[in-house]
Order: structure tokens, then C-alpha cells, then sequence
């Protein structure tokens, strides 16, 4: 077990975004989540990393009980992640953002880094790029950007949130080819997204959240040949 | 002859206390132009009130400027900063317009302890000292019938911390006078409430009121006493009630409130320089200048009569030690008085460097268009007239 | 393969210049007259408390008003150090730096609670409390203030050396010695802050100040970041002020904590240069010195004039004249950029 | 003349270009759907219309006359009034001041009042002096499209009015489109709930990273259509 | 019986710092404009109605009363002109700009009106005093503090029960929905900043008319409102108060102990407030 949640809540004022929500994770799975807006997907990931705290229940990462462990605290421990909204640091080159995660995600020295940030950016096809400010990137470089710092803080169990949204079909295929290798090097991956069938080709269970509650987990055909989730999710008649 | 000698004159032109400051221009330009003037250049610098500035000016006018000899006066906050930098660097000044005791004491290391005490090569001062206050104040107090109770406002700054001490300042002399001084302790200058001293001088069942008070807190003081149903039968303070403008500023209640007086015009001297006497230094700068005398327009005029008396006596311009020599050696009447580095009514450790002008006592008295500075005590320095008994307030 | 570079020609040539000029500026006094001398001091000293706020505010986001109770603990640890415990003027400054940095535990402890212009006001707050208590420090002349004694200032440590060296009065020789040390504070400063952003911890901080949240997901700890910067400048600047008052050989409270000349005039300093960046100060301090020298004589005119050119250069030229001057030209003097060298990479060599 | 047009309007935030020359037109009365994935750009043109973000004149026009660069107050004056996304009430404000404040600048004739916005929504006529922050999500929505039709708007920018609504909610707040539209307002819906904005609208919009990639009438519209043009790729 | 005149009394100066700085709290409240000149406005405002009063004769209340649109008049162009250029997150620009201003406006009426302290004469009114049986206080000190009650009785009905006082209180929640809903934030603030003014004279008629005040001293009770705008909590007008009282009683009850510990009291009793309460007592919804 990589990662293990406990009845995990977790509430805005009266609206409940996450609500009981109990799972677990084992080392080296793919886990995709999906849900409709505002079901409290981010949250989650929040309440994983560290960003928010939850209210009630207990998160477990690697066997150890890290509900209250601040952020940065759990990037060390293993967990990286990507944000929805691209939340690059503008103000400093696409090689630096890197380079920030990789020296704080791992504590390491600048200089042991270079070699794997190259080879990060190579990976998420930003290397042309490495000198530019983060800043000046179009959308589509940003989701690249995100995905790559997140790699580059050395985790192992790897958040995405939406990072193929808004992708063109050939850009999207290579996206999930990405991901794949990442995961075939033994990564464990949990992954937001609306483009399913970008998630499906990588997942092997899916997760769907709905008002922050878990009203299904399972194998992916499973789950979307379920009339609910179907429903819910697209909201189009089926 | 070649080169004119070189004066240095930090003054306070601007900030609050520029009053000090207002007659710099008059005096230095009838300086000039007077006969014993024509060999001086005087190079002026504000300090803009701020005695960091001081400092820094006053180094200026030492590097910069090479002068021969700095001249500075208007509270400790302004001589002694100028003086302390004038030591260091070796260039003699003469100050003026401070009690003695803040200018020798508070330039010490720790005033706190009399055993460090030490003269100074290059620094002289002349004015007078608390022990002539005390003289001065308890003078008027004793021409009133009064239980000799008296509260004491002073401010923790170089003036109050001085008048205030309790072994070198009023304390102890009021004490041997017959009168006792009830002293809630140092306030902050700019203070908005003087309740604490108001109920203290009230407990204390003080009849008289004394102090080194700047004019804002003396005003809120004064007001709040007052309202609080406070009514001593004196207040003599120093510095609050300074200049006329100040004593306006009060109104009707500035009416017989009293202070001691270094100068005026009707002191008994003549300026060296000018031959001008008092009377004719003050109504001289009255007419250009259209405001009316204060007290220290006479000591700025001094500052370059004992500057010329000075350089008049030594070869080599450019030699401090010598020029120091000739300032110990001084012996002459300026538009202020005597001043001689003599040493009498002196302590030994001040001896040296310190020389006292005469002092009296003076009320300030409502007339038509304004208020007139009244001489009623003049014990210590008989020579400068009374003109009048000293009154209870109302 | 890869190779990550900091290094530019601008950066290079910046760095052999500045060497020349400290060497130059090393041996100044044996040339220049002590007005000149004075006037450097007085430059140096302001750059050196401006680099430093230029890293608590530009580069740690932290906008204090109270700097000046650093430089005031300094100078009156300083002074403790000479008249109570009998040390020579340059160590006791070393004591500055010590008292500053105790000073800057509970200050941060205290204003790290506060955010914006709560920090502003509550640094503020607790550098006047902490003019309110040295005036009550009866042994260091409470609120009268006091000065180095002469026997302290006649023989500080190395004078004599210098007055033997370039054969000038005692006064000159201190002079001397305070430059160079102002010279050498100034270097150290500038090169640490330089040192320090060109480091792992340049990147947290400007992590930090583009994205707090997505600094602590990369592991950043911004917090102790924050705490970091804060200590480095309380004890910079506690030195500073130290060093300041050797020089003026006279302290009281209002001057060693007055808001306007260690903050203020910083702030107005850092600010016309152009924040952020470590050129900027040193464009603001010239321009505040040719400001000053020029206008002083003036009384309130030139204060009046200081205060209209803050207002035109934030209106006009809000990232300051430095940030005028590169954005133009592209120069950086001090390039903290890492860059990743190697194949199929733009601008990398 | 159409009611509002943007003509290759772009949009930047700082250096990063967020949408690249778009084209929408509304007649007058007509409603609108802007669809499109997280991040497409809707809110972004939104946001251009009112002036929160400022263009070039000529990028868009209200009746034909170019608004570009008028302030979002100058454009709310012309009758244009936006529910925007996250409802945005003003926490310090009461809900029936939060009403107020929609209506205090532009005073037009039409259907529009309190008594109006209380009788679309009765329950804000109960909670009238609850600050607006205590409500439900449902009834700060409430409050945030009463609040716009306050001034009698000639167009109704809503952007993501089911955002995080229960069903329920989501349905009472449909509900009132077609009684906004009685009064004769045009409605400019932003929504991801693509089966809700087709039911109510005449025409859609669909976006994708700061373009649009589909125009077409409502009822015409096919899901392999929208699908593709809402992930850019074929379902 | 002394502490009783010790607590009356600090009430009563607190009524006095409430009055400096109800119309920071307007301007801090509203637009988190940090306003360093604040203590200088007060100044010049004091001279205008000075002028008022030795130039054309008037009483100082008609004269505040006329000084009152030309104050409101220059807080109007202030803002629009400069002020409003300078709002925003960063609070540097404002600190920068707003100094400048304090220097600038300090050392222009040092030119114009010399360093001399100078006075409102209020004649009998400033010694006149109520006897309250345990207690006596000054019809000055109580004028002042019922002044303070009233300008905070009239912003808070200008702001909970007008429209402007609603668009007040929108723009300063969140100015660029304000903006959709037809509402120019900028021309709020310049509204808002000359009614901070018009405060600002009342402010300074009192100041005027109780102690001297000359071009220098505006700084020194910049910080007192500072404080007591923090400790009653961002836009409260009533929790100013509150701070204002709080500042005033320690001060008073520093100094019945020890006058030295009269100011670092009130500076103090800031800092323990701000301890415990870091957004101060009333804070309000956002921010
Ligand atoms: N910091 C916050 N404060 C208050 N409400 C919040 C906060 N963060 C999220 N929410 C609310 O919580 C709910 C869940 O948000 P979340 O971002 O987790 O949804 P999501 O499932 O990721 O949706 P999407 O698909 O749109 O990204 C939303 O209604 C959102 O408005
Ligand atoms: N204030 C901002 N600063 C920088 N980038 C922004 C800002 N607001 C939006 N963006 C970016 O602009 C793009 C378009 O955003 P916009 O909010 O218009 O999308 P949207 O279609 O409304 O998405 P959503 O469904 O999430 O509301 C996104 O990439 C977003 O990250
Ligand atoms: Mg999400
Ligand atoms: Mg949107």
C-alpha cells in the first residue's frame, strides 16, 4: 500500500467537498478519477498533498500517518503533483522550475541535478524550451511544465489534475505515451481527467466522485458502463 | 593677509527649532559688515533640528570646508553633536545657548558615572547652569507666599534628563532653597496626556510648577491642568516659553507665566562688534525683520563677537591648539555679558571648558497687541534692572 | 552533456570590474581628500542597509518599516560594548551584528503573525517601542543619548597603522578606517546576497514570491525561508548601524532609531533603483547622493524635492530606474539566471 | 444590427495569451451557449466584454459601436449586465443589498425590481437580511443573476450559473431563464453542463484553448460534433 | 479616585486618536490604501482652518466649517490624480508615494508657515472644565470625544444606509465585480478619500485647539492611528474606537505609574492585542 485514506472529510463553510471518502491505493497502480465539476477532485488532491487539511479522518503515505504533515513535508516523503490551474513560477525559466523541485523535492544539490531535469524536460518535450520564462508559455507548454515539475521533485506517487485537457489528438496520444513510460518505470499514478479515453488507455481502475462522496471504484469498463456515472459525468443523455 | 579666516555655524534653520535660528541672517550679515567682520568668511549649515545632521554637517564644514573655528548654539540637541564631532576631529568651537550641564555631561561617555568625567581639548561653552536656575527660580518663588511645594515636568531628553537628575540637577539645590520637588518621572516629549502629572502635582499638593518643557507639551499640559482643576499660584518653566510666539499661542492664560531670562533688552551690554547696546540689537532686527526680540538673538550676535575677540588674538589661523589656547585665555564684555573660561562658580571638572553669562528672572505680562517679558528677579546678576515684582498667577 | 551555466559576459565583466574597483577603492585615501572620503562612507554604508532591505522586501517579500530598530540595537549594543564593557569600537561592532540578530527572534516571532501592511506598521511599532526602551537605558544617557568616549575613538584598533601609512591627522586615519570598513561590509553584503540568490536558496525565494503554494509543493519550506532572510538582514543591518555610529561617535535614540533616515530614505533608495534587482540599489543610492549634494543648501526645498521625485518615479517609472535601464538594454550586471547548456537548447551559450 | 459582436477579439494575461482572435455575435432577445473545457477561454471572454479586461476598440461592439475599451462600468451602463463565475456576492453586503447594488447605477425601465427578483426567487425574499455569504451556493446564485437583471440588462452574461449545484438547485435556477428571457433580455450562457445549455439555448458556441471550434444551432448540433470540438478529439 | 481620573481621562484621549483615525480607517477600510501622509493632512488642514481663523476672522468651528469642501476638494484630486495609481497588492508603491507625499507636504508648510508652534485659539473653552463630582474633566477633551462619536455615527450611516455607502462597501469587497455592477471604483475612492478628508479637518480642528502643532508633528500621531485602526479591525469604524480607547487608557495608566511608560504602554498594549488578535478585535468577513 502506497497510499491509504481514511475516511477523509473536508468542508468549505456548510459545503461538504470531500465526504467520507475512503481508499486505497497499492504501490505501482494507476488510478484515475473522474466526476463532474466541482465533485471535489482537486480537493482530494489537496487534502493528499498536503495543500488543504482535512477535516476528519487519516491519510497514510508509505505506512506513515501524514494527515496532519505540512506540504513540503510529503513532496520529500514522495508525493508530487501537478495543478490544475498551471501554477508555473513566471519569474523563472522553464529549466528553473524545474530545477526548484528537483533541489527542494529531493534535497539534493543543484549541480547532481541537471542531467535529470534534462532528461525530465526531454521527456515532456519542453527542452527546446528550457531557457524561456515560464511565464511567457502558451497553455498547452504550461500542462507540459506542470507534469515535468512535478516529475522532477522525484516522487513516487505522481498526482495529475486535467493535464490533457484542451490537448489536440496528436499532442494528447504522445501526452499519454508519456505517462505510460513513467508509470512502466514502477511510478504509482493517480490522475484527474475529462478526456477519458486518454485516461482509460493508462488507468486500470477508475475512481468517480460526485459531492465529494466516492459512488464507485473499479475496473474502468466497469465503471463507465454505468448508467449513473454516465450521467452524471457527460450530463448528455446516453 | 591673504585668506580670510573661516567660521563654521551650525544652526537649526529649519524643524521645530528653527526659532533659535531666526536671526542667524541678521546677525551674521551686520557681522560682516562691521569692521572686526571684514576678515571672516562664515560658512552656515542646517541641521534641520535633527542632531544626526548635526553631526554630519558639522564634519563637512570641517573636511570639506577646512574652517578654523566652529561656532554653534540652540539646545543640546544641536551643540552636542557638533561639539562631540568638532573634539574627535580636533578643531576647536565655541557653543552657547545650552545649560551647562547637558552640554558637559551629556557628552561624556556615561553620564552616569562622575568618576569617568573629562575635560575637552577643543570644546568650550558658555551659558549658564541648573545651579543658576535653581538660584534664579526660587528667587521669584520666594517673592510669593507659597507652602515651597513644587512639581517638576521634565522630559526624557538631554534638557529634562539634566534638570531632572536627581543629584546634579534642580532637586537637590530647590531642596537646600527650602522648596521640595515632587517629580513623577520623564516623559516622552510629545506626549498628548499629562493626567499622571496633573493628579502627582495635585497629591503632592504642589503650589508651583516647574520644568524644561517643549512648547506643544507645555500647552497640553497647561490646558489639561486647568480642566482638571489644577491652579497653581506659579509656572516657571524653561524653554516652552521662549519666544513670544510660543507665549501667544496660549492666549490669556500665558499671563504672568514666568522663566528665566539670559537676555533681553534691557541688559546692560554692548556688542563689541557693533557697539550697538541691547535696546538698539533689538529694535535693529525688530525693524528688518519685522518680527519682535527674543533671547537668542543676543547670544547669536555673542557667538561672533567672541569669535572675532578670538581670532584677534592668535597668529596662525590654521594652529587649533593655539586657537583652543586663546578661547581658555578669553577676557572680554559681549552684548550677553562677561564671558572668560575662567572657571569661577564652576565645579572643578567643568573648570575648564565651561563659562557662565549672567541670569535673571522674568514674567511674561499681557499688554495691548501682545506680551511683554518683565524682569522681576536679578539677584545673581544685579547689574541688569528689575522692572517689576513678581505676581501670583490669577 | 548538459551543463547548467550562470555565467554571461555582462556578468564576467561586472565581476573583473568590480574587483578593479575595490582595489581602487582600497587605495583611495592615499589620493582623495577626506570630504570624498566621507562622502563614500556615507554612500556605502546607505548601500549596504539598501541591498539589504532590496533582500528582505525585493527578494523575501518582506516589507518592513522597522529596520531602523536594527540599526538602532546595533549602534547602542555598540556603544554598550565600548563605554560599559571597555572594547574597542571595531569589535564591539560585532556585537551590533548580535544584538541585532537576538532582537530579530521575537520580532519575527512576533510580525511573521502579520501580513502586508500589518507587518509594515507592526515592524514599525516594535522598532519605536524599542526607541522607547534605550531611552530608558540610564547608563547609555537614557534619552539624552551620549558619545564614544575620546579615549575609545583615539585609539581604535589600526589607526595608528593608517596615520603612519598615509601620514594624515588621527580624525583622518578613523575616517579612513570606517570607509574601508564600510567598504568591506558593503562587498561582503552584496556579494553574499549575490552568493546567496545564485544558491538553492535564490530559487526558493523566487519560488516563493511567484507562487507561495506551488513553492511548498515542490518542497520548498517558505516559512523557514522567510525566517532565514529575516535573521541574514536583522544581523546585516544591526552591523551597519553599528559601524554608522563609530563613525558619528554620538548616539540618542532619535537618531540611532529614526524611521525616516534607516528606512525611509532605504526604502526611497531601493525603490528608485529599482527593487528586485541587486543594480538597483546602486543606481538608487546615486541618485539619492547627487540629490542630496545638490539640493542640500536648500533647507526645505530639498526635502520637499525628495518627496515629489518619489511620488514621479513610482508613477512613471514603477520598476524603478535600473528596471528602465535593462529593459531597454537587456543588461544584467548580476546574472542569478541558471541556464541549462547542451544540445537542442536555445540561449543556453 | 447585432446586439453584441466580438470581432477577432484577443486577450492576454501579462505574457500569456489567453484566447486568439474570437468571433461570437447575439442578436437581440436571443440566447447563446458558450461551451468548452476547463481553461478554453469562456470566462476570459467573458470577462473581455465587460471591460474587466480591456482591448482594442473595435474588438467588440454593443449595436455596432465599438466598447473595447470602455471601463466594465461604462459597458454595465449600456445595458450589459454578467453574472460572474463564482456568483461574486459581496460579502459585507446584505443579500437585499447585494440586490441593490446591481440596480443603483443604471436606472432603465423594464420588467425588473426587488419585488421582481423576489418573486423569481422567494426564497431571497425570506434570507433578505442575511449577509450574502450565509446563503446556499444555489441561493448566492440566486442572488448573483438577480443582482445583474437588476439594472434591466439588454444582455445577460452568465458565466457557469450550475457551477457546483445540486441537480435540484440547477433545475430551480434553469427554471428562471425562460421568465429572464420574457423580459426580454438576451442570455449569453457559459457552461460545461452541455446538455442543460443545449436545452435552453438557441445557438452554441463551443471553445477550446482561446478559440472557437464550433458554431451551430442548438437543435442541430450532434454529440460527435460537440465531442469533438469540446477535447479535440473524435469521441 | 485616581484610577477612576486615569481611566476617564484615557477614555477621553482616546476619542481623540479615534478622531485621527477615523478617516485612515475610511481609506485603510476601504481601498487598504496605507496612507503615511495622513498625520500631515491632518497639519495642513490645521493651518487652513488657522488661516481661516487669523486671516478672515472667522470662529474656528466656521472656519473648519469652510476649510471642510476645500479638504474634500484636494482628497478628491489626490486620489484620482495620484493615489489610485498606486492601489493594489504591492503595498511598496503606496508606502513610497504616500512618504513622499508626508515629506513633501511637511517641508511645503514649512516654507509657507515657518517652524513656529502655532494655536487655534478656542479662548475660554480650553481651560473650561465639568466638575463630575469624582471627577473633573475638560469641556475640550469631552467635545473632542463626542466629535469622535459623532463622525463615527455619520460615516457608519453614510456607509450602511446610503448607496454610495453601499458602493463603498462593494468596491472595497471586491472592486472589479463593483465594476460590473455599474460602479466606477475609482471615482469611490476619490469620493471615499475626500470624505476621509472632510474627517481629516474635523480631526485637526481639535488637534489645533488643544495643544500647539507645527509642520513637524504630523508623524508622531500617524502611528497612533495606525494602531488604533489595526486593533479595532480593517473597515470598523466602532472597533477605531475601540482602539482608540485601548491606546488612550494604557497610555494614561502607563503614566500613573511611571510617565516614562506612558507612550510605550499604548505601543504595547497595540503589540498584545495584535498577539492575540492578528486581524485585530472586529475583524470583518473577507480578508
Ligand atoms: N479554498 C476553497 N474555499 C472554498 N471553496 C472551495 C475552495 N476550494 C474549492 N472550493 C469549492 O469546493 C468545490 C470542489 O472544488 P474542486 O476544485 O475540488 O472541484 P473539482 O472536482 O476539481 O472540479 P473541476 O473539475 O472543475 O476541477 C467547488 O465547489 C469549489 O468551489
Ligand atoms: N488571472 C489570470 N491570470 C493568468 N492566466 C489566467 C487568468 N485567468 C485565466 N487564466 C488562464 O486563461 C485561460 C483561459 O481561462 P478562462 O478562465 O477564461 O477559462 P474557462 O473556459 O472559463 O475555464 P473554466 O471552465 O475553468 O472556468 C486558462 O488557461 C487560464 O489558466
Ligand atoms: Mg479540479
Ligand atoms: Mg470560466
Amino acid at each position: 500500500m502506497i497510499l491509504r485514506l481514511q475516511n477523509v472529510s473536508k468542508s468549505f463553510g456548510a459545503m461538504k467537498v470531500a465526504d467520507r471518502v475512503t481508499v486505497t491505493v497499492p504501490r505501482g497502480e494507476a488510478l484515475g478519477i473522474i466526476g463532474p465539476n466541482g465533485a471535489g477532485k482537486s480537493t482530494l488532491f489537496n487534502l493528499i498533498t498536503g495543500n488543504l487539511l482535512a477535516n476528519e479522518g487519516r491519510i497514510e503515505f508509505l505506512g506513515r500517518d501524514v494527515t496532519r504533515a505540512p506540504a513540503m513535508e510529503r513532496v520529500r516523503m514522495g508525493i508530487g503533483r501537478s495543478f490544475q490551474i498551471p501554477q508555473p513560477f513566471e519569474g523563472l525559466t522553464v529549466f528553473e522550475n524545474l530545477l526548484t523541485a528537483a533541489a527542494f523535492g529531493r534535497g539534493g544539490r543543484e549541480a547532481e541535478m541537471v542531467d535529470d531535469c534534462a532528461r525530465i524536460l526531454a521527456e515532456t518535450e519542453l527542452l527546446s524550451k528550457a531557457n524561456v520564462l515560464a511565464g511567457s508559455l502558451s497553455l498547452l507548454d504550461r500542462k507540459r511544465l506542470e507534469l515535468a515539475r512535478a516529475l522532477a521533485t522525484g516522487p513516487e506517487l505522481l498526482l495529475l489534475d486535467e493535464i490533457a485537457g484542451g490537448l489536440t489528438e496528436g499532442e494528447c496520444k504522445a501526452l499519454v505515451s508519456t505517462i505510460k513510460a513513467i508509470h512502466a518505470r514502477g511510478t504509482t499514478i493517480i490522475w484527474i481527467e475529462h478526456v477519458l479515453h486518454a485516461l482509460t488507455s493508462v488507468v486500470e481502475r477508475l475512481l468517480v466522485l460526485d459531492f465529494g462522496r466516492v459512488i464507485g471504484i473499479g475496473a474502468p469498463d466497469e465503471i463507465m458502463a454505468s448508467k449513473e456515472v454516465r450521467e452524471i459525468y457527460l450530463g448528455l443523455e446516453v | 593677509q591673504g585668506a580670510k579666516i573661516r567660521l563654521g555655524y551650525v544652526s537649526p534653520q529649519t524643524g521645530p527649532l528653527a526659532g533659535f535660528a531666526e536671526s542667524d541672517a541678521y546677525n551674521i550679515k551686520a557681522f560682516l559688515a562691521s569692521e572686526a567682520g571684514k576678515n571672516f568668511d562664515v560658512i552656515v549649515k542646517d541641521s534641520q533640528s535633527n542632531p544626526n545632521r548635526a553631526a554630519e554637517v558639522a564634519k563637512s564644514l570641517i573636511v570639506d570646508d577646512e574652517i578654523n573655528l566652529m561656532l554653534v548654539g540652540s539646545t543640546p540637541e544641536n551643540t552636542n553633536p557638533v561639539a562631540t564631532t568638532c573634539e574627535a576631529e580636533g578643531v576647536p568651537v565655541i557653543s552657547t545657548m545650552a545649560p551647562w550641564q547637558p552640554w558637559f555631561i551629556g557628552q561624556q561617555g556615561n553620564p552616569a558615572d562622575p568618576s569617568s568625567w573629562k575635560p575637552f581639548n577643543f570644546a568650550y561653552h558658555y551659558f549658564w547652569g541648573l545651579e543658576d536656575i535653581i538660584a534664579v527660580y526660587t528667587g521669584m518663588w520666594k517673592q510669593l507666599s507659597t507652602n515651597g511645594k513644587v512639581g517638576g515636568l521634565f522630559p526624557n531628553d538631554a534638557d529634562g534628563n539634566a534638570w531632572g537628575d536627581a543629584r546634579n540637577g534642580l532637586k537637590p539645590g530647590l531642596g537646600a532653597a527650602g522648596f521640595s520637588l515632587a517629580d513623577p518621572g520623564r516623559y516622552q516629549n510629545l506626549s498628548d496626556d499629562f493626567t499622571a502629572q496633573v493628579n502627582a502635582f495635585k497629591a503632592a499638593d504642589a503650589e508651583i510648577v516647574t520644568g524644561v518643557v517643549i512648547p506643544p507639551d507645555f500647552t497640553t499640559f497647561w490646558n489639561q491642568a486647568r480642566q482638571q482643576g489644577f491652579k497653581p499660584k506659579a509656572v516657571t518653566v524653561a524653554k516652552a516659553i521662549l519666544f513670544p510666539q510660543s507665549v501667544e499661542t496660549l492666549g490669556d492664560t500665558g499671563h504672568n507665566l514666568s522663566s528665566e531670562v539670559w537676555w533681553s533688552a534691557s541688559h546692560p551690554f554692548k556688542s563689541s562688534v557693533t557697539g550697538q547696546s541691547s535696546a538698539d540689537l533689538a529694535a535693529d532686527f525688530t525693524v528688518k525683520n519685522g518680527r519682535p526680540w527674543t533671547q537668542p538673538i543676543g547670544f547669536v550676535h555673542s557667538l561672533f563677537e567672541v569669535a572675532a575677540n578670538v581670532m584677534g588674538r592668535v597668529s596662525d589661523p590654521t594652529n587649533a591648539e593655539a586657537i583652543a589656547a586663546a578661547i581658555a585665555a578669553t577676557d572680554m564684555t559681549t552684548v550677553v555679558g562677561k564671558v572668560a573660561w575662567s572657571g569661577a562658580g564652576l565645579p572643578p571638572f567643568a573648570a575648564k571648558n565651561v563659562c557662565k553669562t549672567p541670569l535673571v528672572g522674568g514674567q511674561w505680562r499681557k499688554k495691548a497687541g501682545g506680551f511683554d517679558l518683565v524682569i522681576v528677579e536679578n539677584a545673581g546678576a544685579p547689574e541688569i534692572p528689575t522692572a517689576g515684582k513678581m505676581e501670583a498667577l490669577a | 552533456m548538459y551543463r547548467l551555466t550562470t555565467r554571461t559576459r555582462a556578468g564576467t565583466a561586472t565581476e573583473i570590474a568590480v574587483l578593479v574597483l575595490v582595489v581602487a577603492g582600497l587605495a583611495l585615501p592615499a589620493v582623495t581628500s577626506r570630504g570624498v572620503i566621507q562622502d563614500l562612507f556615507f554612500i556605502l554604508t546607505m548601500l549596504t542597509l539598501a541591498q539589504i532591505w532590496n533582500l528582505l522586501a525585493g527578494y523575501g517579500g518582506l516589507v518592513s518599516v522597522g529596520q531602523q530598530a536594527f540599526v538602532g540595537i546595533g549602534a547602542y549594543a555598540m556603544f554598550a560594548g565600548v563605554i560599559l564593557l571597555g572594547w574597542n569600537p571595531v569589535v564591539a561592532i560585532l556585537l551590533g551584528g548580535l544584538a541585532a540578530l537576538a532582537l530579530a527572534v521575537p520580532t519575527a516571532f512576533f510580525a511573521f503573525r502579520l501580513q502586508g501592511a500589518y507587518f509594515a506598521i507592526g515592524t514599525w511599532v516594535i522598532a519605536e517601542v524599542m526607541r522607547l526602551l534605550i531611552a530608558q537605558w540610564k547608563a547609555l544617557g537614557g534619552g539624552t543619548g551620549t558619545s564614544l568616549p575620546r579615549e575609545a575613538t583615539s585609539n581604535i584598533m589600526g589607526t595608528d597603522a593608517i596615520r603612519a601609512l598615509f601620514g594624515v591627522r588621527e580624525a583622518a586615519a578613523r575616517d579612513i578606517l570606517a570607509y574601508w570598513l564600510a567598504l568591506a561590509l558593503v562587498v561582503a553584503v552584496t556579494a553574499c546576497i549575490y552568493c546567496l540568490l545564485r544558491s538553492r536558496l535564490g530559487l526558493a525565494l523566487a519560488a516563493v514570491r511567484d507562487n507561495v503554494g506551488a513553492a511548498q509543493s515542490v518542497g520548498v519550506n517558505a516559512g523557514r525561508l522567510k525566517w532565514a532572510v529575516f535573521l541574514i538582514a536583522a544581523a546585516a543591518t544591526g552591523l551597519t548601524g553599528a559601524l554608522i555610529f563609530v563613525q558619528t561617535a554620538r548616539i540618542s535614540p532619535e537618531a540611532a532609531f529614526a524611521v525616516t533616515d534607516w528606512t525611509a530614505y532605504v526604502i526611497f533608495i531601493v525603490v528608485i533603483g529599482g527593487i528586485g534587482t541587486i543594480e538597483g540599489p546602486i543606481v538608487g543610492v546615486l541618485v539619492f547622493f547627487v540629490l542630496r549634494s545638490a539640493l542640500a543648501d536648500y533647507g526645505s526645498w530639498y526635502l520637499m524635492t525628495l518627496g515629489l521625485a518619489a511620488i514621479a518615479v513610482m508613477l512613471f517609472a514603477p520598476k524603478g530606474l535600473w528596471g528602465l535601464i535593462s529593459a531597454r538594454s537587456g543588461l544584467h550586471l548580476f546574472p542569478v539566471r541558471r541556464r541549462l547548456a547542451g544540445p537542442n537548447i536555445k540561449g543556453g551559450d | 444590427m447585432m446586439l453584441l459582436e466580438t470581432r477577432a477579439l484577443t486577450a492576454n494575461y501579462g505574457q500569456f495569451r489567453a484566447l486568439f482572435g474570437v468571433d461570437i455575435a447575439v442578436a437581440a432577445g436571443e440566447c447563446v451557449a458558450i461551451i468548452g473545457a476547463n481553461g478554453a477561454g469562456k470566462s476570459t471572454l467573458m470577462r473581455s466584454i465587460t471591460g474587466v479586461i480591456r482591448n482594442g476598440a473595435a474588438m467588440v461592439l454593443h449595436r455596432g459601436e465599438p466598447i473595447g475599451v470602455l471601463s466594465s462600468a461604462e459597458v454595465m451602463k449600456r445595458g450589459i449586465a454578467m453574472v460572474p463565475e463564482g456568483r461574486k456576492l459581496f460579502p459585507s453586503l446584505s443579500v437585499e443589498e447585494n440586490l441593490l447594488v446591481g440596480g443603483q447605477a443604471r436606472k432603465a425601465p423594464g420588467p425588473w425590481s426587488l419585488e421582481a427578483v423576489y418573486d423569481l426567487f422567494p426564497i431571497l425574499r425570506e434570507r433578505r437580511k442575511s449577509p450574502g455569504t450565509a446563503l446556499s451556493g444555489g441561493q448566492q446564485q440566486m442572488v448573483a443573476i438577480g443582482r445583474a437583471l437588476m439594472s434591466n440588462p439588454e444582455l445577460l452574461l452568465c458565466d457557469e450559473i450550475s457551477l457546483g449545484l445540486a441537480p435540484v438547485v440547477i433545475r430551480d435556477i434553469y427554471a428562471a431563464l425562460p421568465r429572464i428571457r420574457a423580459g426580454g433580455a438576451a442570455i449569453v450562457l457559459v457552461e460545461q453542463d452541455i446538455g442543460k445549455a443545449l436545452a435552453v439555448a438557441d445557438r452554441v458556441y463551443c471553445m477550446m484553448e482561446g478559440r472557437v471550434t464550433l458554431v451551430a444551432k442548438a437543435a442541430e448540433v450532434t454529440r460527435e460534433e460537440i465531442h469533438s470540438a469540446y477535447f479535440g478529439v473524435a469521441a | 479616585m485616581i484610577w477612576l481620573d486615569t481611566l476617564v481621562q484615557g477614555i477621553l484621549l482616546g476619542g481623540l486618536y479615534a478622531l485621527f483615525a477615523a478617516g485612515l480607517s475610511l481609506v485603510f477600510g476601504i481601498m487598504r490604501l496605507v496612507n503615511l501622509a495622513h498625520g500631515d493632512l491632518i497639519i495642513f488642514a490645521a493651518y487652513l482652518v488657522l488661516l481661516g481663523v487669523t486671516l478672515l476672522g472667522l470662529s474656528p468651528w466656521v472656519a473648519a466649517l469652510i476649510a471642510m469642501p476645500a479638504m474634500f476638494a484636494l482628497g478628491w484630486l489626490l486620489q484620482a490624480a495620484v493615489l489610485n495609481r498606486v492601489l493594489g497588492k504591492d503595498i511598496l508603491p503606496q508606502l513610497l508615494v504616500t512618504f513622499g507625499l508626508s515629506v513633501a507636504l511637511q517641508n511645503g508648510l514649512l516654507e509657507a508657515f515657518s517652524a513656529d508652534s502655532r494655536r487655534i485659539p478656542a479662548g475660554a473653552l480650553e481651560g473650561a472644565s465639568l466638575d463630575l463630582g469624582l471627577v473633573s474633566v475638560g469641556v475640550m477633551p469631552l467635545m473632542t470625544f463626542a466629535s469622535a462619536i459623532v463622525a463615527i455615527v455619520a460615516l457608519n450611516g453614510l456607509f450602511y444606509h446610503t448607496a454610495l455607502g453601499r458602493a463603498f462597501r462593494a468596491t472595497s469587497d471586491d472592486a472589479v465585480t463593483a465594476g460590473l455592477m455599474g460602479i466606477e471604483p475609482k471615482q469611490v475612492f476619490a469620493i471615499a478619500t475626500g470624505i476621509a478628508m472632510v474627517v481629516v479637518t474635523l480631526a485637526a480642528l481639535y488637534l489645533g485647539m488643544r495643544a500647539n502643532f507645527d509642520p513637524s508633528i504630523g508623524p508622531a500621531r500617524l502611528i497612533y492611528a495606525f494602531e488604533a485602526v489595526i486593533i479595532g479591525g480593517l473597515g470598523s469604524l466602532w472597533g477605531t474606537l475601540a482602539g482608540g480607547i485601548i491606546i488612550g487608557v494604557a497610555q494614561t495608566a502607563g503614566a500613573a505609574v511611571n510617565p516614562e511608560w506612558q507612550i510605550l504602554t499604548g505601543h504595547i498594549a497595540f503589540l498584545a492585542v495584535m498577539l492575540l488578535k492578528p486581524r485585530g478585535l472586529f475583524p470583518r468577513a473577507v480578508d
